[in-house]
């Protein structure tokens, strides 16, 4: 039985001062602006909004994982959360040997999950297929690209999506634009093999363009900076290449090149790790996964924001359409790495 | 009575205390509240120094808390557990650093490890969760494993010196890649992966296939801790009462005298790497088969390179080896939880150990800082460095 | 009668038989057959593009359109004559020339190639991007090598080649933000450089610590300090202290129009240019002028140096220095050329590319110089084909460098011969 | 650069007087030099004398400013000078040729002769092409013949000695140090060398010689000094002979002979048939070469160094990678063998040098000692090796070749040179021997450890093991061969009885074959007696 019950009794305010929430990155880091930064800043905004205390540790490597979350178990955390598959069997261990203690996990699931676990997972698919179609109706070239930090699900979902959009597109259209970069078929395609090397992602970038790409979504957290380094170049070099970011709205965060940023394949963390602390100081946490979908805005695509111009209404209109089809399941967009609850 | 003052062990104390007090002034100039204070320095000094000494004492503490005992545990295990946890880290150093000692001896600059390391756990892994075996046998097929793939990722290094003269620091160096890369693939294909999910991330091993708790469930440390004093033993004997020993420290030392009383230089070097590698697999078994039960392409960590800082630290005799492993385990397990409890930056760990490493290598640094006096023997010969490392 | 022959060198009158090296022609043997298996009989029915010119290049070259299986039966076999030449050379007792391996190597690129690129899903590549991206990896290995030529060249042996490298690009990414000017950051890269130098010069020249153990501790020092400061200043307010200016791109006027090469090499930052210049200062310095006939004496015999009159000691100190500034600037690449912020361990282990491309090399400029080359390039080589997509599985396209790296190491280098003195402590008597 | 003032030098018109008062060098608590006075006259040859360790070398290297002088003073032409470092000796007009040369190997000759003293174009360039000029020049003026442009390791050690000289004297020395320059040539060099000395002499300079061969110290000296234990002994003339020199420097009578029963040759078990070894570029350094040993016989090969001897002991044992022809021991054919078995088959090495071949320096005595049997009963089973066995082994030889040692467990490299040299000579002697090779048995050993030394050789052939010693000393192999081959530039150039005269062997030395050598060797003694080997 879900033992955090007792503690839900009584008014939220003042359990809050009490109630302690910590998160454990994965090897990535709190800054690596993709899912453990994200993860984080729900958090604070947990934090901030309810007044919670927070405690956080920031894995260097694999070897940390088990000594960090059990750090948080000792330092008598209500709830812990951790970012990642990789702390997939660390989490469930601990959950099964600490049942008072609440946990979520944020990109991974496991059935075997105790049900003091709750997995935040998302269908990032879904708004990467808006994403590629959108790219696909506004490319030059007819040629857009995509690479990704390394070969796991929560990377090729979005390429996934995205090679899906630009079917979609080719189809309604009877188009032929080219993606670069990824092959769903045999789910082989550019990796830069990690997720810090910014100088291989913008060598990649100016590769895709030098191949005649115009559009490039990376899906490697800091390495897509390289990326917009990449078009800021080639931009000042006379091309036309834009930007699909992902995680978060990269107008908004990736802190440069946002007059080419085209549009962003978000993944809400934030909100979604405070929906579930905000749950569990209310007393009402449950283990049932949360599943991040265009229907329930857990993902999403982002603005135009400077590039509007370079979007035809039409296009616009059909990704509304599009949009309402993968809610409704009149478009299926399925991925090899989709969430399997 | 100046012997003790002047002698090593004065010196490693004062090497330790210098490295920790570098790292407190860097703890302390990065810490909001002592920046804070600072603002009103010359107003009211005392509360900026007494920031500074809270933060840095109060993180080292920590790492104590971390590493060694922690006074605040509820029980007497907890008490312990950083203890073991401490050794828990240490043992894939203290085994990987094994391999990187051996092959300094006998003159070769392994870089490799990493990769060994990675190889002997991706074999090992494998034996351990798709073969089902009875409980011992399986363990002892996984060790094995470990060790037979380690061994061949290290004697490749050797083979290509000794048959071709291509230099081992490139080629451990591009190994490791290779490595890595190939675990990455593995990963990505369904004999590694869970049923059912494309994570790369493989099954966990069988429970026949792991290294049984030493102290109980409570505690992570597992029987490969006792498996590295084996190694280390064993790296010891082998060095220093076995033939193969005395003829890599004859091929490390000097080979055209090795080669002239019979030895074979480059069968020398085939061997050390084959046994270097086996070394690293060990370790990569010690991560598999004990703290971490599953494979993942982060397996090795960063364990493959603190190998080389612990070896030569160790100055690359097996026992010295142990004991540098140990002490950078309980860097590594106390920086942990001096992260979570202080909020100090892990790295800081690694500024504290690398100035420990560099104080203790020049001793006379530490004398003069601490005005120390000479020791009376100044004769010192200078030792051909180039590639046998610390071999004294 | 017979005393004129005494003071001859004698081991040169001696004379001389044959000692066959088979290895050559081996290699050429096995690479040949290889090509005509993979790339002649295993050719994909397609036709090649190589694009020579961008679009909008000043001067535009004609693609250039190979059938992929004519072009991988004329290499294989020509390879195969080659091979069997340098048989029938080796058999008559003669050396394989240099420029046959050469054209070897060149076949067996064009034959490769034309069969890796045939065989993508579009087999259609922009060659001077392919080579320009090449380029840009390869900047900061040379940097890297240089400063490791610049160490062991005078006896030095410098690990600590990825610290400086890490080094320099955060003291470019801190001083290049604080001050908003991006040659701020160039000039703190070298001094960040040189700092790392200083230790490693202080620690293995003054104290006599084995030069390898501080050269690795160094890399690790300087990742630990550089990591710490990331987490604890350079995040809490990137705006301040890590969002470099970034250096311009200078374009040289029509050398930077030469098809191919002239972007690549005539439209750089100020970093590129002084890679050239470091390139061409190191290598004639140390072939041609009085401190590179000292430096190179202090690695190979310092004491014979010493006996002259040279002041070892300090020749090591002001080399390991001046290296410092050499990897500084290659540091400074990352962070004011490549892209403009400072990451974590951002070098990623390149300055142990470096340090391979030094031995590969020879402990010659040139050589480290072309090693690196041949890294970057295949590293690019790599991204390309999975760009294109490749059927290879992009995780073994990865190990190409390396791969290509060990072969060309056991292959074709195999043992070179260190600086003599190189890693040795110069004590007086 | 410094230029010769004339005015300083009326007292004997040219060159520079040199004047050295309590030179004292501690090394530790060791004494190398004692205060020591010595004065150096222009247009003089002051030899000095001494054993090994005697301390000459490091004299030296405090006057060329290498060694910073624990006491004492240095006077150039009675002004007191300090040395910081050999570049201010060399302005005060001192240079030395060291006892191991100062070269670098993979340095051309113009290079290496430029070093430290640079001629440079504009932007510090080298101009070595005034470098050759000069090169030259001194090569024109002393009949050396010397190619600048050759690269000094290919070059053969009688050239590189000139090569040092022409630095020395490129640099303006007028005090020229040759620290054991005759070590390394032939009879023939070492005489043009002597000569080149006597033309120095005629031009003012002022040298300093250092040599073990008191023949030709006796030769070219004006003046003799000899030092025992750090200290001078005293002067002497060159016309003291031999014993009294002898005796001076070690303090006692010593016996110069060996006395040795002749030899009982037995079977001739060894036996080398047209041996061939190549050097890696192919050179035949080792030509055609057909011998055999008997057993309870003494070969000595004789030959300068570079003349094929080190490859031909090496083949022998099978370190060289390029041999043909046949090696036959009792029987068994030992080319194509691995080193292992050679040694197994009874075959004891020395090599010749003992620092980099034959000992390891980090490693204790006590394993040096058992080196090449490490892997061996009683040393060890398996793998395992017995540390008590090996032990009581290094005591016993330890004891029985008197090696000075603190302890068995003291690495091999802080032994002194002859005590190395006992110790590879120890090992190699302590087994049964079907055949014993020895280079350069006694090298840097002191007169009375050579004389136990040459005792133990003696006796390991009358058990009736073939001896082979290889030697650049003469002296060495007259004493000790039965019969003497002569190796000159890889080929045999005949195998001569014990008792063939100094000035014959010289000749073959230098390429000649055996008749022709005796020929001209008997015209030559016909012209005019001298007093050459009469000593022996
Ligand atoms: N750098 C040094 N450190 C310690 N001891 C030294 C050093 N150099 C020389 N010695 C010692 O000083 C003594 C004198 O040595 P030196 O080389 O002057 O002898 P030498 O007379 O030239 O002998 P040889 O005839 O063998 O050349 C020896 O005992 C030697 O071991
Ligand atoms: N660098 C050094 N440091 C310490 N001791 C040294 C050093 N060099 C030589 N010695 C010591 O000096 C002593 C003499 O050494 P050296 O080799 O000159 O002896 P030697 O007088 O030539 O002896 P031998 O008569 O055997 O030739 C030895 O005891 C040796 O251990
Ligand atoms: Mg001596
Ligand atoms: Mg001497």
């Amino acid at each position: 039985a879900p033992p955090a019950e007792e503690g839900g009794s009584g008014s939220p305010a003042a359990e809050a001062t009490d109630y302690r929430g910590c998160i454990v990155s994965d090897s990535g880091g709190f800054d690596d602006r993709s899912f453990n930064q994200s993860s984080y800043e729900g958090l604070k905004m947990a934090e901030q909004d309810l007044g919670i205390k927070i405690s956080e540790a920031e894995s260097q490597a694999e070897t940390d994982f088990g000594p960090n979350v059990d750090a948080m178990v000792q330092a008598d955390c209500n709830m812990i959360l951790t970012v990642g598959f990789l702390l997939g069997d660390v989490t469930k261990e601990a959950a099964a040997d600490n049942p008072e203690t609440n946990f979520a996990i944020v990109d991974y699931s496991d059935p075997e999950f105790t049900d003091n676990v709750k997995p935040i997972i998302y269908d990032t698919a879904q708004a990467a297929f808006l994403a590629g179609y959108a790219a696909a109706a506004t490319s030059e070239t007819g040629k857009v690209a995509t690479y990704g930090g390394m070969n796991i699900p929560t990377v090729t979902i979005f390429m996934d999506g995205f090679a899906d959009g630009v079917d979609y597109y080719n189809k309604q259209k009877d188009a032929n634009v080219e993606l670069l970069g990824w092959d769903k078929k045999s789910q082989n395609g550019t990796f830069v093999g990690n997720f810090e090397d910014q100088g291989k992602g913008k060598t990649n970038t100016l590769n895709f363009i030098n191949e005649g790409a115009d559009i490039i979504m990376p899906v490697a957290g800091p390495v897509g900076l390289g990326t917009l380094d990449a078009v800021i170049e080639a931009n000042a070099d006379g091309k036309d290449a834009k930007v699909v970011w992902v995680d978060s709205d990269g107008y908004e965060t990736a802190g440069k090149a946002e007059e080419f940023i085209l549009t962003s394949v978000m993944k809400l963390m934030g909100n979604a790790v405070e929906d579930v602390i905000k749950t569990d100081t209310e007393g009402k946490f449950d283990s049932t996964p949360y599943v991040g979908t265009l229907e329930n805005g857990g993902v999403a695509l982002a603005p135009f924001h400077d590039l509007d111009a370079a979007v035809s209404d039409d296009t616009k209109s059909e990704l509304e359409t599009i949009k309402k089809a993968i809610i409704s399941g009149d478009i299926k967009v399925e991925s090899k790495a989709s969430p399997q609850q | 009575m100046q012997r003790i003052v002047t002698g090593n062990a004065l010196v490693s104390v004062l090497a330790v205390v210098l490295a920790l007090i570098a790292g407190g002034i860097l703890i302390a100039l990065t810490n909001e509240e002592v920046a804070r204070t600072s603002s009103y320095f010359f107003a009211r000094p005392q509360d900026m120094l007494g920031a500074a000494w809270t933060a840095a004492s109060e993180a080292y503490i920590a790492l104590f808390q971390g590493s060694v005992f922690n006074s605040d545990g509820s029980t007497f295990a907890r008490m312990i557990y950083p203890l073991t946890q401490t050794l828990t880290v240490a043992t894939p150093l203290i085994c990987a650093a094994l391999g990187v000692a051996l092959a300094f001896r006998a003159g070769l600059f392994n870089i490799g490890a990493q990769g060994q390391i990675i190889i002997g756990a991706t074999l090992a892994a494998w034996v351990g969760f798709s073969w089902h075996l009875p409980v011992g046998l399986h363990l002892l097929l996984v060790i094995l494993a470990g060790i037979v793939g380690g061994a061949l990722w290290g004697g490749l290094v050797g083979l290509l010196k000794a048959k071709t003269g291509a230099h081992e620091v490139i080629v451990s160096i591009m190994l490791n890649y290779v490595a890595i890369n190939l675990v990455l693939y593995l990963l990505t294909i369904p004999a590694f992966q869970r049923p059912g999910s494309t994570n790369p991330i493989s099954p966990q091993l069988d429970e026949t296939a792991m290294y049984p708790p030493l102290f109980g469930d409570t505690f992570r440390l597992h029987w490969g801790f006792i498996v590295a004093i084996l190694a280390t033993f064993f790296a010891w004997w082998l060095l220093n009462r076995s033939t193969i020993g005395f003829e890599l420290r004859a091929v490390g030392s000097n080979p055209h005298a090795a080669r002239t009383a019979g030895i074979s230089v480059t069968k020398g070097y085939v061997i050390v790497m084959v046994l270097a590698g086996a070394l690293a697999g060990l370790a990569g078994t010690a991560q598999v088969a004990g703290t971490e039960q599953v494979l993942t392409a982060g397996v090795a960590a960063s364990f493959g390179f603190d190998a080389i800082t612990v070896a030569l630290l160790g100055r690359s005799t097996p026992w010295g080896t142990f004991a540098a492993g140990v002490l950078f385990g309980a860097f590594r397990a106390g920086g942990v939880t001096m992260q979570t409890n202080t909020g100090t930056a892990i790295d800081i760990v690694l500024v504290v150990q690398s100035l420990i490493v560099l104080f203790i290598a020049a001793p006379p640094l530490v004398r003069t800082i601490f005005r120390l006096p000479e020791p009376g023997q100044l004769t010192a010969k200078p030792r051909k460095t180039a590639t046998t490392g610390g071999a004294a | 009668m017979s005393t004129a022959t005494a003071t001859e060198p004698q081991q040169s009158s001696a004379p001389t038989d044959i000692v066959r090296n088979w290895k050559t022609p081996v290699i050429l043997a096995v690479l040949s057959v290889l090509a005509l298996l993979v790339f002649a009989i295993g050719a994909p029915d397609n036709s090649v593009t190589f694009r020579l010119s961008a679009p909008n290049d000043a001067l535009v070259l004609p693609d250039i359109v190979l059938s992929a299986v004519v072009t991988g039966w004329v290499t294989a076999v020509l390879m195969l004559a080659a091979a069997i030449w340098s048989f029938r050379l080796v058999r008559s007792g003669r050396k394989v020339p240099g420029w046959l391996v050469a054209v070897f190597a060149i076949l067996f690129i064009v034959g490769f190639l034309t069969w890796v690129v045939g065989s993508a899903r579009t087999p259609n590549v922009a060659l001077y991007g392919l080579l320009a991206g090449s380029f840009t990896l390869a900047v900061p290995l040379i940097f890297g090598s240089l400063s490791g030529v610049l160490c062991e060249r005078s006896g030095v042996v410098n690990i600590a080649i990825e610290g400086q490298l890490l080094f320099g690009a955060f003291s470019a990414a801190v001083a290049g933000s604080l001050s908003g000017n991006a040659f701020v950051g160039l000039a703190a890269a070298a001094i960040g450089g040189v700092m790392v130098s200083a230790v490693l010069a202080v620690f293995s020249i003054k104290y006599i610590v084995n030069q390898v153990i501080v050269g690795v501790v160094l890399n690790v020092l300087v990742s630990g300090l550089t990591g710490f400061l990331f987490s604890t200043v350079l995040s809490s307010d990137p705006a301040r202290w890590n969002s470099p200016p970034r250096l311009p791109i200078i374009s040289i006027p029509v050398l930077s129009d030469i098809p191919v090469i002239g972007p690549i090499l005539f439209e750089q930052s100020v970093v590129g240019y002084l890679m050239y210049i470091a390139l061409a200062i190191i290598y004639v310095g140390l072939f041609h002028t009085k401190w590179g006939l000292r430096t190179r004496a202090v690695g190979e015999h310092p004491k014979a140096a010493d006996t002259l009159g040279v002041k070892v000691n300090r020749m090591r100190f002001m080399n390991v220095l001046l290296a410092g500034v050499v990897a500084g600037f290659g540091g400074a690449f990352f962070t004011l050329v490549l892209v403009s912020s400072f990451g974590r361990d951002m070098t990623a282990g390149q300055g142990y590319i470096a340090l391979a491309a030094l031995i590969f090399g020879r402990w010659n400029p040139l050589g480290a110089f072309f090693a690196a080359l041949l890294f970057g390039f295949a590293t690019n080589l790599q991204y390309v084909l999975s760009a294109l997509g490749s059927t290879v599985p992009n995780q073994f396209l990865a190990m190409l460098p390396y791969v290509v790296t060990i072969f060309a190491v056991a292959g074709l280098v195999g043992r070179a011969r260190p600086p003599a003195a190189s890693g040795v402590p110069y004590i007086k008597g | 650069m410094r230029t010769v003032v004339p005015t300083d030098k009326e007292q004997v018109g040219w060159g520079l007087k040199l004047e050295l008062k309590g030179i004292t060098k501690r090394f530790g608590s060791l004494v190398a030099n004692d205060h020591i006075d010595l004065v150096v006259q222009p247009g003089q040859v002051h030899s000095l004398l001494g054993e090994n360790g005697a301390g000459k070398s490091t004299l030296m290297n405090v006057l060329y400013g290498l060694y910073e002088p624990s006491e004492g003073q240095i006077l150039v032409d009675d002004k007191p000078v300090t040395f910081d470092g050999p570049g201010d000796a060399m302005a005060a007009g001192i240079g030395m040729v060291h006892q191991h040369f100062m070269l670098v190997p993979v340095f051309t000759v113009a290079e290496n002769v430029a070093l430290g003293n640079e001629a440079t174009k504009a932007g510090g360039m080298l101009n070595l092409d005034d470098t050759r000029a000069r090169i030259r020049e001194i090569s024109d003026q002393y009949g050396f013949e010397v190619d600048p442009d050759a690269v000094i390791e290919d070059l053969p050690v009688g050239v590189q000695q000139r090569v040092e000289i022409i630095k020395a004297l490129l640099r303006d020395a007028e005090v020229l140090i040759l620290d054991e320059p005759t070590a390394v040539l032939t009879p023939k060099e070492t005489d043009e060398l002597l000569g080149i000395m006597g033309q120095l002499k005629a031009d003012g300079k002022a040298i300093v010689f250092i040599s073990h061969k008191l023949r030709e110290v006796k030769a070219v000296s004006d003046i003799i000094t000899v030092i025992r234990r750090g200290k001078v002994v005293g002067d002497a003339p060159a016309s003291a002979s031999t014993t009294e020199l002898a005796e001076m420097m070690v303090g006692r009578a010593v016996s110069l002979t060996l006395n040795k029963e002749a030899a009982q040759p037995g079977e001739e078990t060894f036996t080398v048939s047209d041996l061939t070894v190549l050097s890696p570029t192919g050179q035949r350094v080792v030509d055609g070469i057909s011998f055999g040993i008997a057993r309870g016989e003494i070969m000595a090969v004789a030959g300068v160094q570079g003349n094929g001897q080190t490859e031909l002991t090496e083949a022998i044992l099978g370190l060289q990678d390029h041999v043909s022809g046949s090696i036959r021991l009792e029987g068994r054919e030992l080319v194509g063998k691995r080193v292992k078995d050679i040694i197994g088959a009874g075959v004891g090495f020395v090599p010749e040098d003992r620092s980099v071949e034959g000992l390891v320096g980090t490693f204790s005595v006590a394993e040096n000692l058992i080196l090449n049997r490490y892997d061996r009963p009683p040393f060890a089973r398996g793998l395992a090796m017995k540390p008590g066995l090996i032990a009581k082994n290094a005591e016993q030889y330890i004891a029985e070749f008197d090696v000075r040692t603190q302890s068995a467990e003291a690495a091999a490299g802080t032994l002194s040179g002859g005590n190395q040299q006992k110790v590879v000579m120890a090992r190699e002697l302590s087994r049964p021997l079907k055949l014993f090779i020895a280079s350069q048995p006694t090298r840097g050993v002191d007169v009375g450890s050579i004389e136990f030394l040459h005792k133990r050789i003696v006796a390991e052939r009358d058990v009736g093991t073939p001896v082979l010693i290889v030697s650049t000393e003469l002296d060495e192999v007259l004493e000790l061969a039965d019969r003497i081959a002569v190796l000159y530039q890889g080929r045999l150039m005949g195998i001569v009885p014990a008792g063939t005269s100094r000035g014959e062997l010289g000749l073959m030395m230098a390429g000649m074959n055996a008749e022709e050598a005796q020929a001209q060797q008997a015209q030559a003694e016909a012209q005019q007696t001298d007093v050459e080997g009469g000593e022996e």
